[in-house]
């Protein structure tokens, strides 16, 4: 096999320091910005600017089969568009049969009372929600909703994903709770009364 | 220098030898905690030197060596009952000598092995330090969502169900005052009045809890109003004397 | 810039099957097997095969900054060598830093004595190791193996961390241990002669 890129890396001065972009990219879990990469490679920025350059001539699409790309907050490396299909085959999860049950708790409150925050969620449940509000952002159940209007904390609404989930054309649709309060402020209320004398 | 004072640097013990002794007797050092194979190199590094021959031996001062072994032995004695407390295989005290030797060297063995084991694991870690690879996950790896079956929005009511109900009240079960049984009392009365023809009550429960007291003086009541015992007292809040009656 | 690769990549009907294992390896986030790639990249295993030694062929030191390797009973990318400098201003190794020598003798036991419990272990080092054991599941250097046959203690394994850390292919990578060291006879014989030359 002849490899004409040999005679490539010999000829250009920034190779190396293309490398070792390359090399810091494949371990980095987010991406670098050409600054911390620059200290990484203890180089001066415009030459790991170009090496990065360099670097994303050589890992583009058509090319090679992982991708330089810059996002948000620097470059990172992903597959390239021809191995999409093999990625979602790889990451295929199976379908998930049930809720638990704190996550249908979180949900309920979520649909009946809100838009709501996490300490809100916290609040009303009189557990440690967090961790359980960011398993149903990750499964697109719920989604943000803007900030409460005094510029708290990041408030949460059920998704169109929580609607087809649960079979429903809207929210109005949800199972009635007359019984147990008149509206969403009062449902509020009285999640609120029940946590405190569970808490006490 | 005798061995009792040798100066030790352990993972769990730094002082003199005697001193770790005492301590592992007081109880107040775990012996498990102790890598006695430290304590006897220790040894070995103060009290054995080369030959001057350039054979490669070493001569052990023998005398120090010998009161060496004597407290070394004790402590892995002491340490085999700690590390195999039920353990019905380990019968020690019945092995002869040759078995204990035989045990003794397969145990070594097995534990010179692993050490080899641990060094060249080490060795590799060095050796391997220049590959770095990434722990976690891909910054841009695809993450489809997670597919979820259908499922009955009644069970968003029922949460809200279960949320909104009001907790029960707090079980007071636990606190329920446990009563002897007023027969317990009527019967150790009978026993007393049987024995002694006159006992001052207050002197025979002196020592029961304020319950029990309670339901003694129930029992005292019922032995008066059944005639088995006659009750007195010569002021109000005075010791309460019994005298035995007619069945 | 002349781009040799291109040239190249049209001549080789494989060249698009190995930028799908590149792509497969540079989103996964543990050692892809040559079936899992077979399976995701829908392509037979003996045409991934030749795939995987072709992009190897291309990820490899001093040609690439990103380097394919066989270890933990897969493939993975990992920085090159010449990168190491760099990626050690930049990351963290928790895993392998601090091993302590306590650590390594369990480590030890655990590879080549497992799947084995934290009483054997004990038994085995004659110094209590749970919070070792601990350490090193914390780390993520060993795993659960279910319980003994009787139901009793848990029993441990290492993990694939533990040899992609170590960079082998497989636990039968590690040297034999009999080739480290003396048998139970061969100690037998030097006590004895200890023994024999006390008496002398």
């Amino acid at each position: 096999m002849t490899e004409p890129t040999q005679l490539f890396a010999l000829d250009n001065p920034l190779d190396g320091v293309a490398r070792v972009v390359e090399g810091l990219l494949v371990v980095a879990s987010k991406p670098l910005s050409a600054e911390e990469i620059a200290d990484a490679a203890d180089e001066p920025l415009e030459r790991v600017e170009a090496a990065i350059r360099l670097a994303g001539s050589r890992l583009r699409e058509g090319r090679s089969g992982i991708v330089l790309e810059e996002v948000a907050g620097g470059y990172a490396l992903r597959a390239a568009r021809e191995a999409a299909e093999a990625c979602g085959r790889l990451f295929e999860r199976p379908v998930q049969r049930g809720l638990s049950a704190a996550a249908l708790e979180s949900l309920s409150i979520v649909a009946y009372v809100g838009p709501v925050s996490r300490p809100e969620v916290t609040r009303l449940r009189g557990v440690v929600s967090d961790s359980i509000i960011a398993g149903l952002l990750e499964r697109g159940l719920i989604e943000e909703a803007g900030r409460a209007e005094d510029g708290g904390a990041v408030r949460y609404r059920t998704s169109p994903l929580f609607e087809r989930v649960f079979g429903l054309t809207s929210l109005s649709e949800l199972p009635r709770l007359d019984e147990l309060a008149d509206g969403p402020e009062e449902l509020r209320d009285r999640l609120e009364t029940v946590a405190g004398l569970r808490g006490a | 220098m005798t061995p009792r004072r040798l100066s030790l640097d352990l993972d769990a013990f730094e002082g003199p030898f005697d001193l770790l002794l005492t301590l592992v007797l007081t109880e107040e050092l775990e012996l498990a905690d102790v890598q006695i194979f430290e304590i006897v190199a220790t040894f070995l590094s103060r009290y054995a030197r080369p030959t001057d021959d350039s054979s490669g031996s070493y001569v052990l001062d023998l005398e120090a060596g010998g009161e060496f072994l004597v407290l070394v032995a004790a402590l892995l004695e002491l340490k085999a009952r700690e590390l195999f407390p039920d353990n019905p295989e380990i019968e020690l005290a019945e092995l002869d000598p040759d078995e204990a030797a035989a045990e003794l060297a397969a145990r070594l063995a097995e534990y010179r092995r692993i050490k080899h084991g641990a060094e060249w694991m080490r060795e590799r870690l060095e050796a391997e330090a220049s590959r770095f690879f990434r722990v976690g996950p891909s910054p841009l790896a695809p993450s489809p969502p997670r597919r979820i079956a259908p499922q009955d929005p009644a069970l968003l009511a029922h949460a809200m169900k279960e949320l909104t109900r009001e907790p029960p009240e707090p079980s007071l079960a636990h606190l329920t005052l446990t009563m002897p049984p007023v027969d317990t009392f009527l019967a150790r009365f009978r026993a007393v009045l049987e024995r002694r023809r006159r006992f001052v009550f207050d002197e025979e429960v002196e020592a029961l809890s304020r319950i029990e007291q309670a339901v003694a003086l129930v029992a005292l009541l019922e032995l008066g109003k059944s005639g088995e015992a006659r009750i007195g007292q010569s002021a109000h809040l005075d010791p309460i004397t019994v005298w035995g009656g007619q069945r």
